[in-house]
């Protein structure tokens, strides 16, 4: 019993990293049908300056994290204007992936130049250092921090999506852009808005996840499969879907190596192949939030 | 009152579905104010006509412009902003969205106070406004559909058989609330007879062109007309 | 010549709660030509979709030369006779005119599977394909892509896409819709050298080409059997000119 | 008809092909190429870069020319285990640049990879890191300068047997080195009479190590026994290590020293601190040639910093083919080179080295070192030192 | 006005069928003879000469799958892999006589496209994606799993193939296994191209632009797509073999996700649904791959990735849209100061 608990936890907060970054690539593929490959690339981005920010710099790990969004965001709002605007729509899904391949691979090497191939880590706060109590399982403060943000992403992107008129205009054009656009919705700003978050999110789970998820350049590579297969079996554009995946294949994922490490990659894959058996269009196909 | 806005023109516009020409060579003009009834059987381009006034096909030639302002190299948010509220066929209501969530995404920018006007015209609404889009029956969906184009404030109202499949006493209902609208309106609809009470000029299009233009009186009167552009008997 | 090709008996559809087709039940024997008419939401497009099997009825039989093809695939249904043709014209955009009509006769003859014959190179296809492209015009177009062939030639090419494939049984989803005023004559003309013992369903608006053609007509409303009869008495009839006219109807009465 | 066409056309290329390649080739110059096939990009590029350190430092220390001849080496790229690459690069060295030697590689099957071409051409490779035991037997012009997983876990699961601690949990990554590890840990503890309670592999590309915790944790041990190859994955477990608490729960934590190897620690941090390892080379090891070579590093690179077990086995396989070139006058001839180094012995910046005769691999002392925070910065304390360590897997292994 | 209109486009997209009919005919001589001119005048660089041959099928392979049959798939390394595995354990064990390893990896590559691709078909976009992406990570590790046979992280080496049939030695500069390697893309491309303008290529074509419309012909859209998937795995398979016996060993990468992913770069690059487009692209990206990472090993990513973007902002087509001319005409129409 205390073991189901064990693996619970841990998968939870595994599952929420993996949910703060995906759901970002989740929302710009659902809404703007753009496959974002380097969507992991700007997780890492935001991961390297917050590192920069608070080992260089000398700012407190919250200071970093806020300033690390948003100069990753402000970062890669021209490359909407510039790149992602050209290649929106599916009609071109082919280029979208070449596209976003070669802008992963100019930032992996720009990030390699600039900062080497090493490891570089976000020093934690002492508040996050050492472990929290859930019963009769104690897990690292940091994760029990993560899940929190996690769960306050959800109740963020929520609030945001269904409160909002930005949300209800976002839903709106995700729902029948061409009505939207008749209605005088700016669907273009809309994207860009939209990108913005994305982006954002991805940044803001890249600082959070450095700890499970470690900075080097390859990052961006190495997690993409990851990340895409949240947003597969969650459903493209849907936050509740995104975190139900997320937590799903965390728990699946953390309960595959505990019961049988040997092959922990099978049931990883195993589970991903049946789970789109199960649901081949995700947990929450066609749902705009 | 200041002068009245929305007087439309369309000058031989031609367009369709890609390669498609559904519509071809056609002009017509509506004064500030006026009600255009745009009738004709089935699957001769009416809802092509106004589908493209709001820049959803694809043009082939011809001009539409709003008070002057040329339209056609507007995207359809811009049209939108110039003044064309759309209420299109398949109603088109967000069926993942609530009725208020509806009704705020036509409010191009007006508070959400503004949203009583949508109350107050359809009462109905108000009782339904935290239900989804997809749950409400065709009369409340078309009820949403027109009162969230109204809320823009448009100049210009293109409505797209607004009956269909509605019931004769939601149809009455409908039809009352539209007639003390005071903008230009195009009314593209089956129901001859409400139309041709409704509106004060008559086209009549077969297979992408204009057959026949004039007041809707004259119209009414003139069965024969009638029959031949709008009805099903006549083989010759 | 008696028996049916095409028996619908009692085909009802219901999507959700709402009921899109109700108990609709009509027969085709060979050499028919018949209209199906409705105004707009009628459901004429779910009753195709229903026979042809991309949609399964709710309740129903549908028999082909009076076996029971309800619960076949569309795929058995076309390799048994019947074949439509589709309102948008639905083809493959990058692929010449030849190239569909060898891929139709080719999938009619079950050669599709052949993976080191030449397509240029099979037996008496060139022919056929010749053949067809003669009989609706199109033989100057053979080798054009599709995707920039003029509307009305990509209608002719549904039908001889449909003729291609040796039918029974015809289903015409609005074989003119679309097409510009100068076009439609072709087209009549193509209905009209259609093969004399072919059971022909079409679905059309356009009322000239429908009494033009058809020497039965069934008029469908809110998913039901309205009525059927010949052009004369379909013209005649106050409940067509009530579903299309509206009120009017009352108003003049 | 055509086969036989297309068969006599293929005979007459290849035959006047072979032929001009005749006459252009084996004229040597007094430049002898060394061939470097190492990661220079991509996840493991450090290691590549403290390849070329090593190489770089020893060549400012001892000049680029022996008896006349001047060495000079040719780096190739290969980013990550490619053996198909790996092959095609060597080719390429081999047959364009001309080289003389092989050196270099990173990982085992790249190694492997070219046994045949070394055995072709008689050129002998020089391997400066690539662990797994098995590697010098499939050619005899293979020498090793780094170290094996044998040879660095034999030590200390002897010593871990001494410590009197019995229950162990092995967990390593599912691959070849891993097992290697495993293996050699499980025969030698379960000798000196411990027990290896669970042996976890994990999948070489996990990222969330808590799950393995929780099952060390659950398994009752008392100490592990860890080996991870260096990177991301090292920094993911060794960072749940401590988070999860185990480290708080007294857990001791052992491994090959690969874990901490010096470029990671700044990462890891304070959780590095504690962990126990055996390597064949520590930053902090002292003596005179160790403090020569950093001092070497900080003035040719700015920084010391990435010197590790990586730069030695680079800085001492430069050494071991400059011996050979000496040995051969600068003669292409690979048996006669590395029967010129069988047995050779020399001090190194990690101590005394001296090639098996035998295995081709490298005999030397293994180091138990503790990681610990010294002058604010992190560094693995050598705390004791088992001499002579021969490869326990040549033949043996598997 | 518009007939003369679509008389022109017409005419235009005559003469573009024509250019590409043109080089589609081309094709093998011209690859026979860059390939033969090759081996002159660069020696002493077969080797990776003889990788971008063996790539090429490969590419080809994805080509007949994405090409031709519109299936997007991040897993085609799941059956190179798994041909060059059973090529390379038939070698160790079994046989050395290099043309039946290729057929033996044929048979692997198609055996194991048929039974996943049977599974995971019925998927579409991102799904579908990741199906395969699923599919190439279990056969990795299985690879990796059954270290006796594959010899796990470690590779699979001692591959030592017999002669080219009984007389050519593979030799350590690489000449035999070059030719080789050359002579098998040619058959492959030529087999590939007979398939293409067979029935069946037909059949695929079409149920690439629109699956329902070739149920409505009568065919069944999945059974062409699993058939079609088979068929590339044979050919897949066969550019594993093929790698397997001319470098003499095989690497878990072979059965990567990265290998895939790089499949897909190569054949974007060059152009879909033309099988000249896959060799140009895998000549394209791995000679440049080699010039950058040899005159900088340590940032040719950079360059790399500033070139895929470029294609995909100024060539969308693929480089051989621009071969195709309609680039060209464009320039050279701004050339001449008139109006398109």
């Amino acid at each position: 019993m205390e073991t189901v608990f064990g693996i619970v936890v841990d998968g939870a907060a595994y599952g929420m990293i993996l949910f703060i970054i995906s759901v970002g690539l989740s929302v710009t593929l659902g809404l703007m049908r753009v496959v974002n490959l380097a969507h992991g690339a700007f997780a890492m981005v935001a991961g390297y300056i917050a590192s920069y920010a608070a080992q260089g710099l000398g700012l407190p790990y919250a200071a970093a994290l806020v300033g690390a969004v948003l100069v990753t965001v402000v970062a890669t709002l021209p490359m909407e204007r510039l790149l992602y605007r050209r290649i929106y729509g599916s009609a071109n899904e082919l280029s979208q992936v070449l596209l976003t391949i070669g802008l992963t691979f100019v930032i992996v090497a720009g990030i390699n130049y600039l900062f080497g191939p090493t490891l570089k880590r976000i020093p934690l706060p002492d508040a996050l250092l050492g472990t929290v109590s859930i019963g009769p399982k104690s897990i690292p403060a940091h994760r029990a921090f993560v899940i929190g943000m996690g769960a306050a992403t959800i109740l963020g992107l929520w609030w945001l999506l269904e409160r909002t008129d930005f949300g209800i205009k976002l839903r709106a054009a995700v729902d029948d852009p061409n009505m939207a656009a008749a209605l005088g919705i700016r669907t273009e700003r809309l994207y860009m808005a939209t990108f913005a978050l994305g982006t954002g999110l991805a940044a803001m789970g890249g600082v959070l996840g450095a700890e499970l998820l470690p900075l080097e350049p390859y990052y961006a590579i190495r997690y993409i499969v990851l990340f895409l297969a949240v947003v597969a079996v969650g459903g493209a554009g849907s936050i509740f879907g995104s975190a139900a995946a997320a937590l799903a294949l965390g728990i699946v994922d953390t309960a595959g190596k505990y019961l049988i490490p040997n092959f922990g990659e099978f049931f990883f894959y195993a589970a991903l192949i049946l789970i789109l058996f199960r649901w081949p269009h995700g947990f929450f196909h066609g749902r705009g939030a | 009152m200041s002068k009245l806005k929305g007087r439309l023109e369309i000058s031989s516009l031609t367009a369709g579905y890609g390669q498609t020409r559904i519509i071809e060579n056609l002009s017509l003009t509506v004064p500030a104010g006026g009600r255009l009834a745009l009738l004709g059987r089935n699957g001769v381009g009416k809802t092509t006509t106004l589908a493209t006034m709001v820049g959803q096909t694809t043009r082939h030639g011809g001009s539409i412009t709003l008070d002057g302002v040329e339209l056609t190299k507007l995207g359809s948010s811009a049209r939108a902003a110039a003044g064309l509220g759309y209420v299109p066929q398949t109603r088109d209501v967000f069926r993942s969205l609530t009725v208020e969530e509806n009704l705020v995404t036509g409010l191009k920018g007006r508070p959400r106070s503004a949203l009583e006007e949508a109350y107050s015209l359809f009462p109905r609404l108000g009782e339904r406004r935290r239900n989804g889009g997809g749950e409400l029956s065709g009369g409340e969906q078309q009820m949403l559909s027109v009162a969230r184009a109204l809320l823009g404030q448009p100049t210009v109202l293109l409505l797209d058989e607004p009956l269909e499949g509605l019931a004769p006493v939601i149809c009455d209902l409908l039809m009352q609330a539209l007639s003390r609208l005071s903008m230009t309106v195009i009314l593209v609809e089956q129901q001859v007879d409400r139309a041709l009470d409704f509106a004060g000029e008559v086209v009549m299009l077969d297979r992408g062109r204009v057959v026949h233009q004039g007041p809707a009186a004259e119209a009414k009167a003139d069965h024969a007309l009638l029959e031949r552009h709008l009805g099903v008997a006549l083989a010759r | 010549m008696t028996t049916a090709l095409l028996e619908v008996e009692g085909l009802s559809k219901n999507f959700g709660g709402l009921q899109v087709s109700s108990d609709i039940t009509l027969d085709l024997k060979a050499g028919d030509r018949c209209a199906l008419i409705g105004p707009n939401g009628a459901g004429k497009t779910t009753f195709v979709n229903l026979v042809t099997g991309v949609l399964a009825p709710t309740a129903g039989t549908i028999r082909l030369e009076g076996q029971d093809v309800t619960t076949l695939s569309a795929e058995a249904r076309v390799r048994r006779g019947l074949i439509r043709s589709f309102q948008v014209a639905r083809l493959f955009r990058s692929m010449t005119v030849r190239e569909h009509l060898e891929l139709a006769v080719l999938e009619r003859e079950r050669k599709t599977f052949r993976l080191f014959a030449s397509v240029r190179r099979m037996p008496g296809l060139a022919d056929e394909v010749a053949g067809l492209l003669d009989a609706m015009g199109l033989t100057a177009a053979a080798d054009t892509p599709v995707g920039t062939l003029a509307y009305g030639q990509q209608r002719l090419l549904e039908i001889a896409l449909a003729l291609a494939l040796k039918p029974k049984v015809l289903i015409l989803d609005e074989p003119a819709a679309g097409v510009p005023h100068s076009e439609s004559h072709r087209i009549l003309d193509a209905l009209d050298r259609l093969p004399a013992d072919l059971a022909v369903l079409m679905i059309e608006h356009d009322m000239d080409l429908v009494f033009r053609f058809a020497r039965r007509i069934i008029v469908l409303a809110q998913g039901r059997l309205l009525c059927s009869g010949t052009a004369q008495e379909i013209a005649a009839d106050p409940r067509v000119r009530d579903v299309y006219l509206g009120s009017r109807a009352h108003v003049q009465a | 008809m055509t086969k036989t066409v297309r068969g006599a056309l293929l005979g007459a290329v290849f035959v006047t092909a072979s032929g001009a390649a005749l006459c252009s080739g084996t004229a040597w110059a007094a430049t002898i190429k060394v061939g470097v096939i190492a990661p220079f990009s991509g996840p493991f590029a450090t290691a590549g870069q403290t390849f070329k350190q090593g190489i770089e430092i020893y060549q400012a220390q001892h000049g680029k020319t022996v008896g006349g001849d001047t060495i000079e080496f040719v780096y190739k790229d290969l980013d990550q285990a490619n053996p198909a690459q790996s092959k095609a690069l060597a080719q390429e060295l081999i047959v364009k640049e001309k080289v003389g030697y092989l050196a270099g590689f990173f990982f085992t099957p790249d190694a492997l990879a070219v046994a045949p071409l070394i055995d072709e051409a008689n050129i002998p490779c020089v391997i400066f890191n690539a662990a797994t035991s098995a590697i010098t037997e499939k050619s005899p012009r293979y020498v090793r300068t780094s170290f094996t997983l044998w040879q660095n876990t034999v030590p200390l699961a002897e010593h871990m047997a001494k410590q009197g601690i019995k229950k162990v949990v092995t967990a390593v990554s599912d691959y070849g080195p891993g097992i290697d590890g495993e293996t050699a840990f499980k025969q030698t503890f379960e000798k000196g009479g411990g027990q290896v309670v669970d042996s976890i592999r994990m999948p070489l590309k996990s990222t969330d190590f808590a799950p393995f915790m929780q099952r060390i944790k659950d398994s009752g041990a008392e100490a592990i026994y860890a080996f991870l190859p260096a990177g991301p994955t090292t920094l993911g477990f060794a960072k749940a290590f401590s988070d999860t608490g185990l480290k708080a729960a007294g857990i001791k934590f052992f491994g090959p020293g690969d874990i901490t190897q010096e470029p990671d620690l700044p990462a890891l941090g304070d959780a590095a601190v504690g962990i126990t390892t055996t390597f064949n080379y520590s930053q902090a090891h002292d003596s005179d040639m160790n403090r020569q070579l950093l001092a070497k590093a900080k003035e040719l690179f700015g920084s010391s910093d990435l010197v590790t077990f990586s730069t030695v086995g680079a800085y001492d396989g430069t050494h071991v083919i400059y011996k050979m070139v000496e040995a051969t006058g600068g003669k292409p001839d690979g048996l006669k080179a590395v029967e010129a180094v069988k047995g050779m012995a020399w001090e190194s910046p990690r101590g005394p080295l001296k090639i098996d005769p035998n295995s081709r691999h490298v005999t030397q002392t293994i180091y138990l070192r503790a990681t610990e925070r010294k002058d604010g910065k992190l560094q693995n304390t050598e705390i004791a030192s088992f001499p002579d360590q021969p490869d326990y897997g040549y033949k043996g292994g598997k | 006005m518009s007939a003369v209109a679509t008389d022109r486009t017409r005419r235009e997209t005559a003469g573009r069928r024509l250019r590409r009919a043109a080089l589609d005919g081309a094709a093998v001589p011209v690859m026979a003879v860059l390939g033969l001119a090759a081996f002159w005048l660069f020696p002493n660089d077969l080797g990776l000469m003889t990788r971008i041959a063996a790539t090429a099928l490969y590419v080809l392979s994805l080509d007949l799958v994405l090409g031709f049959g519109g299936i997007a798939t991040l897993g085609q390394a799941a059956m190179f892999g798994t041909g060059a595995y059973a090529a390379g354990i038939a070698a160790v064990n079994l046989v050395d006589e290099p043309i039946t390893l290729l057929a033996i990896g044929g048979v692997a590559g198609g055996l194991i496209a048929l039974v996943t691709g049977a599974l995971i078909l019925h998927a579409r976009g991102l799904t579908l994606l990741m199906l395969t992406i699923a599919v190439v990570q279990i056969v990795q590790e299985v690879a990796n799993k059954a270290r006796d046979w594959t010899g796990g992280s470690d590779g699979l080496s001692g591959i030592d193939p017999a002669p080219v049939l009984g007389l050519f030695r593979f030799d350590l500069y690489g000449r035999t296994s070059y030719l080789f390697a050359l002579a098998v893309l040619i058959v492959g491309y030529l087999v590939a191209r007979r398939i293409v303008r067979s029935p069946f290529g037909l059949a695929c074509r079409g149920v690439k632009e629109d699956p329902l419309r070739v149920a409505a012909l009568g065919g069944s859209p999945k059974r062409y797509l699993v058939a079609l998937y088979a068929v590339a795995g044979v050919f897949a398979g066969v550019a594993g073999a093929l790698t397997a016996v001319t470098s003499g060993i095989v690497g878990l990468d072979s059965a990567s996700f990265s290998w895939s992913a790089e499949a897909l770069v190569m054949l974007v690059l060059g152009g879909t649904g033309r099988l000249y487009g896959a060799v140009i692209g895998t000549v394209a990206f791995m000679t440049i791959h080699h010039i950058l990472a040899s005159s900088d090993p340590f940032h040719w990513m950079l360059f790399i990735g500033l070139f895929l973007m470029a294609i995909v902002l100024f060539a969308p087509g693929g480089i051989t849209s621009v071969l195709n001319g309609a680039g060209i005409e464009r320039v050279f129409h701004r050339m001449k100061g008139g109006r398109a």
